[in-house]
């Protein structure tokens, strides 16, 4: 039972994670391998908040929106749309992800430290699990991380298919050039995607914080499980990603689980191979992921 | 009597560079003329590189009679081995050759392994896939003891015991230098051929290709295997130039990434643009390691974070002021 | 074609000139290293970030603290010496590290500080050992490093503690152990030579859970552990009987907090390593400190607990850092002042002369942070006590000594 | 004040130079323009769009210049309908028609007074649609916002002939109800000279011939001409 609350916190929080990588690679084909610093970042501004302000961690949530959000936008702005002007190639894009994450390491590495010498609180492999709060006898950020999915997968909903901004926004991402003949500003859409994207990695961050131990390094080591859950949904489809997000957060601790007592406790260090048999595994063999998988075996039935 | 201080630069710097270059010729092999980004450079690297903390101790050990284990008594019998090679140094060579062979088969194997998903993914789903195959060696590395040792590695003979001990590391720079030219030397020779034409064709326009009858599934398996092959070799040498095997140290940051990093500053496809982009790329950090602390005091954080925003920021401006490299390819050759 | 050799060669040129033009300024004006013959200049090579970054950076910062008080020390002496440190982050990475120690080879400094882990050591051994450079490590403690060469080890490998462990359990009723462990050379290492000592002493081991220092939550590693006790309960052992022996860093505040949820863990004793000995982590979250006081956690340490210098060290750095240093740091504190002595007496800064003389003066030096040094054949500490902490309302306190002379334990809190 | 006048200009994509000097005027009527592929009648109304490279030249919509603007902000006054994926396939009819309405609401009258086809289908999704009813789509959304200013960029290309004639008479029907400038870049030679009021031949980058259409249909050298030319270009 207790696995099982644990394994629906930590796979919730993957699928939010997993939404923002599947937006911006959909929408401006950037698969971003520093899709998750964002996420550390708003670990420290929900470190930021609980430690130095003294507040719930949960308060953090629109700092680390804004903050997380507004890194990402930069990233897009200043780095990848410039490099997507004089390059097609896909290479230098995941290239610069990668030095742009190497960079942010730099940075986080200096908060965590700034943190520490200015107020002595203790920056790196933190854990704010006890400044959770209880709701109804359970882990708030059950409840929340639930909550904000389910939120997620609404406002999604609402915002692509009821707005005016969703209709531009499928728009650009099916036709950028038709979208500018139709006098869409797709860079503003694609600016505010991004943006989307980096303030959900930071939301995740504020939840990661309450559950996870806190450092600037966890963002190396979450990257696999994150790409693995949006690949498995699909790399393109948001519904698909929180789906996927799902599946690995379910799968890392629950196949572990029953692995390890069926085969023995020597496949638990073995865990962080998982996400990269999921990666290897649905590319290789169903490349659209879930929704191909649930075609193939609705056409066996 | 110890080096002079430039001179142990200098060497270093030269050990450093030839392994990478060896390294990047075979990803430019792959990437810049074949058009396969293989993000999983790092699998034939630890390959060779385990080959090298594997099989030479148990051939000596065989060789010279050794009851202890190769891996709880590493140390030990790395010790006796030296003493041995230092008075017979053509068993080292013999031995060093004998690995370098079974290296290279196992970097082809794991070419050829590479080529499954390269003939069906394309793009940055290769890459991630190939990335994932990357990943797999570290993990099984280091949770294998019996491989290399698990989480502390093993030492690995010297194949230079004969030389003083304190030009050992002077001579091994020049003998990476003298592998690093003839692999300079072999790759220019295949891709100046007929064949680096083709295999340019095919990473431009592969339908073009299969319709003149070339079966580019052949073609991408034999390129991978080379490369394989290559990149091996690259880990071996790597290894045995530290006289060690670390499974930890074959992450995708040091034997993936950079080599991206240095072909692009370099420039794809262009053998000579790879030489540039490795000597600039591994000059820059050496220097940048070196020269670092000199700002201590002069920066409002640890001195120790600059390194990574140098790293990051310089990576960010080359890809975005020369996306092409430095040499960019030359068209029509 | 042919106009890209000039490039080359060009570029080549331009950066061997660079670097010697470099070297020429450096040796006329002394701009990063000081190579005045009265420097003593030491280098540190130690991870600030990676899996041990935390322990990393209380090494380095202890470091610091070392090299100020011994310029302190030399000026109270009125001596012609003067100490320089440079520090380099290796990124618990053993390939960074080899470049790092190439780097400080090239400055001329051959006394060095690190590295942290003994796979770090493992990469950069044959390197150190060529070049005449002295390692003294303040925390690798793999017993398959423990061999005569370069390298000094301030620290007793991992037979004496899993000794003192085993010792520990038998002491307390223990019948069975089930242990949770770092599967890093550390880790690795703790765990076998504590099922060794254990098993020798008639104990039983379970092959226990290892788990990936990369692992990011603890859900299934709790779960597991909770199904391993409750089958050595169903098999007939009381709670008493059973521990659980955690063998990791900080984050074991981590699993801390998944294992409170099962009533299984909460009901058995848990005993930890110096790995999370006086870990303020533990003691500034909650549920962590509420879980360590329910089960009554006990953790060995080497050192000396109460000395001067411990106090002078913990002071400084948790000024700087808000937490007490982890125990690597006061071994990281002495490496420097041996160091230092041993350059006073010999009147030496050549890399020889210091290992040669380094196990005289270690038997000389008295303040040492981690009490007295005496070194083994191998280069290793030779004898070290032990201290058994405990967390209480106050935090952690000292809950007992392990005297390895005598083979004997002294209790505080009974 | 013309509604579409270029003054010599120069354009390509990237280092690829298209069009050499070209000037051209279209006004309140049916402009056709024909020549064989690649003598770069589609880039000049990519160019007046913002969607290809200018190097040198002027090009202004009613006298305001508007070289170099992003498309976006030309689009303000023009209409343009691509070739090819020109309407948006995922999204559904009415969406579609949202989409190349706004900021505005979609006149629905208006729409459905030259395209009543599309009503029943609202809720269809555009790639559900046969080739011939794409590009009346295509066409409806182009005409949505009234604009002055519609370059068609050949809308007969792929379809029948009895879907090319219908396309091409809707063209001829939106120019009649709403008097406004319409460029017409075709294929389909003598279907779109009937119907176009003035004509423009390109070859190979340049202007060959500008005039009435009559003229060129007259010319007994026409075909000869004008295969000639497409003889020269395609080889």
């Amino acid at each position: 039972m207790i696995i099982l609350v644990d394994a629906a916190i930590y796979a919730t929080i993957l699928s939010i994670l997993c939404v923002g990588l599947t937006l911006t690679y959909k929408i401006t084909n950037v698969p971003n391998f520093a899709h998750t610093s964002f996420a550390i970042l708003g670990m420290y501004m929900a470190l930021i908040v609980t430690k130095i302000f003294d507040a719930n961690p949960y308060l953090a949530i629109p700092m680390a929106f804004v903050v997380s959000g507004a890194t990402s936008l930069f990233l897009y702005y200043f780095v990848l749309r410039i490099l997507q002007k004089r390059t097609k190639s896909f290479l230098p894009l995941i290239v610069a992800t990668l030095s742009f994450d190497i960079f942010m390491i730099g940075i986080l590495n200096i908060l965590a430290d700034t943190i520490t010498s200015e107020f002595q609180v203790i920056s790196r492999d933190f854990t704010l699990r006890s400044h959770d709060i209880l709701i109804f006898d359970m882990p708030a950020i059950l409840i929340l991380s639930l909550a904000a999915t389910a939120c997620l997968v609404l406002g999604l909903y609402y915002m692509l298919y009821k707005t005016k901004f969703g209709i531009k926004m499928r728009c650009s991402i099916e036709n950028t050039s038709l979208a500018q003949i139709y006098c869409i500003n797709t860079q503003r859409v694609f600016c505010v995607s991004w943006f989307l994207s980096g303030g959900l990695g930071g939301t995740a961050g504020v939840f990661l914080a309450v559950w996870f131990q806190g450092d600037p390094g966890l963002s190396v080591l979450l990257l696999p499980s994150v790409f693995a859950g949006s690949i498995v949904g699909g790399f393109t489809s948001i519904y698909g990603s929180i789906v996927g997000g799902l599946v690995i957060g379910f799968s890392e601790i629950l196949v572990t689980d029953l692995l390890a007592r069926n085969f023995g406790y020597w496949i638990v260090s073995y865990r962080p191979i998982i996400p990269f048999l999921f990666i290897i595994t649905t590319l290789l063999l169903w490349p659209r992921g879930l929704s191909e998988i649930i075609k193939k075996v609705q056409e066996r039935i | 009597m110890m080096l002079e201080p430039w001179i142990i630069f200098l060497a270093d710097l030269v050990a450093i560079f030839s392994i990478y270059l060896i390294i990047n010729l075979s990803l430019n092999l792959e990437f810049g003329f074949a058009g396969i980004p293989n993000f999983g450079k790092v699998l034939a690297v630890g390959a060779g590189a385990f080959v090298m903390g594997m099989l030479p101790i148990g051939l000596y050990g065989v060789m010279f009679g050794m009851t202890q284990h190769s891996i709880h008594d590493n140390l030990e019998m790395t010790q006796l081995i030296n003493e041995r090679l230092a008075v017979h140094p053509e068993l080292g060579f013999l031995v060093f050759g004998i690995t370098i062979s079974v290296a290279m088969a196992v970097g082809m194997l794991l070419g050829l392994l590479s080529s499954y998903p390269a003939i069906r993914l394309r793009g940055d789903y290769l890459a991630i896939v190939l990335l994932a195959f990357g990943e797999m060696i570290r993990i099984v590395g280091i949770n294998q003891e019996e491989l290399v040792g698990g989480t502390l590695g093993v030492r690995v003979p010297d194949l230079l015991s004969f030389v003083p001990e304190e030009y050992r590391f002077l001579m091994f720079s020049v003998l990476l230098l003298g592998f690093a030219g003839m692999v300079y030397f072999a790759v220019s020779k295949f891709t100046g051929s007929p064949v680096g034409r083709l295999l340019r064709a095919m990473r431009d326009d592969e339908t073009a290709v299969q319709a003149l009858g070339r079966d580019t599934t052949k073609i991408k398996m034999k390129v991978l295997m080379v490369a394989g092959m290559i990149a091996a070799l690259g880990g071996l040498l790597y290894a045995s130039y530290v006289e060690g095997v670390v499974a930890f140290g074959y992450n995708r940051l040091n034997w993936t990434f950079l080599p991206f990093v240095m072909i692009l500053v370099g420039g794809l496809a262009n053998n000579k643009g790879v030489l540039v982009g490795t000597i600039i790329f591994v000059a820059i950090r050496k220097l940048v390691i070196y020269f670092n602390d000199g700002l201590d005091g002069l920066i409002p954080f640890d001195i120790i974070w600059l390194d990574y925003l140098l790293l990051g920021g310089i990576m960010l401006v080359v890809l975005m002021f020369r996306p092409k490299g430095l040499m960019p390819e030359k068209p029509n050759t | 074609m042919n106009k890209f050799y000039p490039i080359i060669a060009g570029i080549i040129i331009v950066i061997i000139a660079s670097s010697l033009a470099f070297y020429s300024q450096q040796d006329a004006s002394e701009m990063s290293v000081d190579t005045s013959p009265n420097a003593i200049t030491i280098g540190a090579l130690l991870p600030a970030t990676g899996d041990l970054a935390s322990h990393g950076s209380d090494s380095n910062l202890a470091v610091q603290l070392a090299v100020e008080d011994f310029n302190k020390h030399l000026i109270a002496l009125d001596s012609d010496y003067s100490m320089e440190l440079i520090v380099e982050d290796t990124q618990t990475d053993p390939v960074v590290a080899l470049e790092k120690i190439q780097s400080l080879n090239s400055k001329g400094i051959s006394l060095i500080v690190g590295t942290q882990t003994s796979a770090e050591l493992n990469n950069i051994k044959s390197y150190a050992d060529s070049n005449g450079m002295l390692l003294i490590s303040p925390s690798s403690t793999s017993p398959k490093l423990a061999i005569d060469d370069n390298i000094y080890r301030l620290i007793p490998d991992d037979t004496k503690q899993g000794k003192v462990l085993a010792e520990l359990f038998v002491y307390d009723g223990i019948k069975v152990i089930v242990p949770i462990y770092r599967g890093d050379v550390w880790g690795d290492g703790l765990y076998e030579s504590t099922l060794d000592s254990f098993v020798s002493l008639g104990g039983t081991v379970d092959p226990g859970i290892r788990y990936s220092p990369e692992v990011t939550v603890f859900s299934s590693e709790a779960s597991l552990l909770d199904g391993i006790v409750s089958n050595y309960v169903q098999d007939g052992y009381t709670n008493d009987e059973i521990a659980v022996l955690v063998i990791g860093f900080s984050e074991v505040v981590h699993l801390f907090n998944f294992v409170g949820s099962y009533d299984n863990l909460r009901n058995v004793s848990w005993y930890g390593s110096d790995g999370s000995s006086n870990d303020d982590a533990i003691t500034s979250d909650k549920i962590a400190t509420a879980f360590a006081t329910d089960v009554g956690l006990v953790t060995t340490q080497f050192s000396a607990p109460d000395s001067p210098t411990v106090q002078h060290i913990n002071q400084a750095l948790i000024e700087q850092t808000g937490s007490i240093p982890n125990a690597y740091a006061y071994s990281a504190y002495d490496a420097v002042w041996l160091i230092g002595n041993a350059v006073l007496e010999t009147g030496s800064t050549d890399s020889a002369v210091i290992i040669s003389a380094l196990p005289d003066v270690a038997a000389t030096y008295d303040d040492g942070a981690i009490g007295k040094i005496t070194f083994n054949d191998a280069g290793d500490l030779a004898i070290s006590n032990y201290a058994l902490w405990s967390i209480g309302e106050d935090g952690w306190y000292l809950h007992g000594y392990y005297h390895v002379s005598e083979n004997a334990f002294d209790f505080y809190d009974e | 004040m013309m509604p579409i006048s270029i003054d010599s200009l120069c354009c390509g994509y990237g280092k690829h130079q298209i069009l050499y000097d070209v000037s051209f005027e279209a006004g309140q009527q049916i402009t056709v323009i024909v020549g064989s592929n690649g003598s770069g009648k589609s880039t000049l109304l990519k160019a007046i769009c913002g969607l290809a490279d200018v190097y040198s030249g002027e090009i202004s919509l009613y006298d305001k210049r508007i070289t170099g603007l992003p498309t976006y902000k030309i689009m303000s006054m023009v209409s343009y309908m691509p070739q090819t994926n020109n309407v948006f396939g995922d999204i559904t009819i009415r969406d579609n028609l949202l989409v190349a309405s706004m900021p505005d609401k979609p006149d629905w009258n208006h729409i459905f007074e030259f395209f009543p086809m599309l009503q029943d289908r609202l809720h269809q999704k555009a790639k559900d649609l046969s080739g011939g009813q794409r590009q009346l789509l295509a066409m409806a959304m182009c005409i949505s916002k009234k604009p002055n200013i519609i370059l068609f960029d050949e809308p007969t290309a792929s379809l029948s002939p009895a879907a090319s004639n219908m396309v091409l008479e809707k063209i001829k029907e939106i120019q009649t109800a709403l008097h406004n400038c319409i460029v017409l870049v075709e294929q389909n030679v003598k279907d779109a000279l009937a119907i176009g009021d003035r004509c423009y031949l390109f070859a190979g980058g340049k202007k060959m011939f500008s005039g009435k259409p009559d003229v060129l249909l007259a010319d007994k050298d026409f075909d000869s001409k004008f295969l000639g030319l497409a003889d020269d270009n395609t080889s």
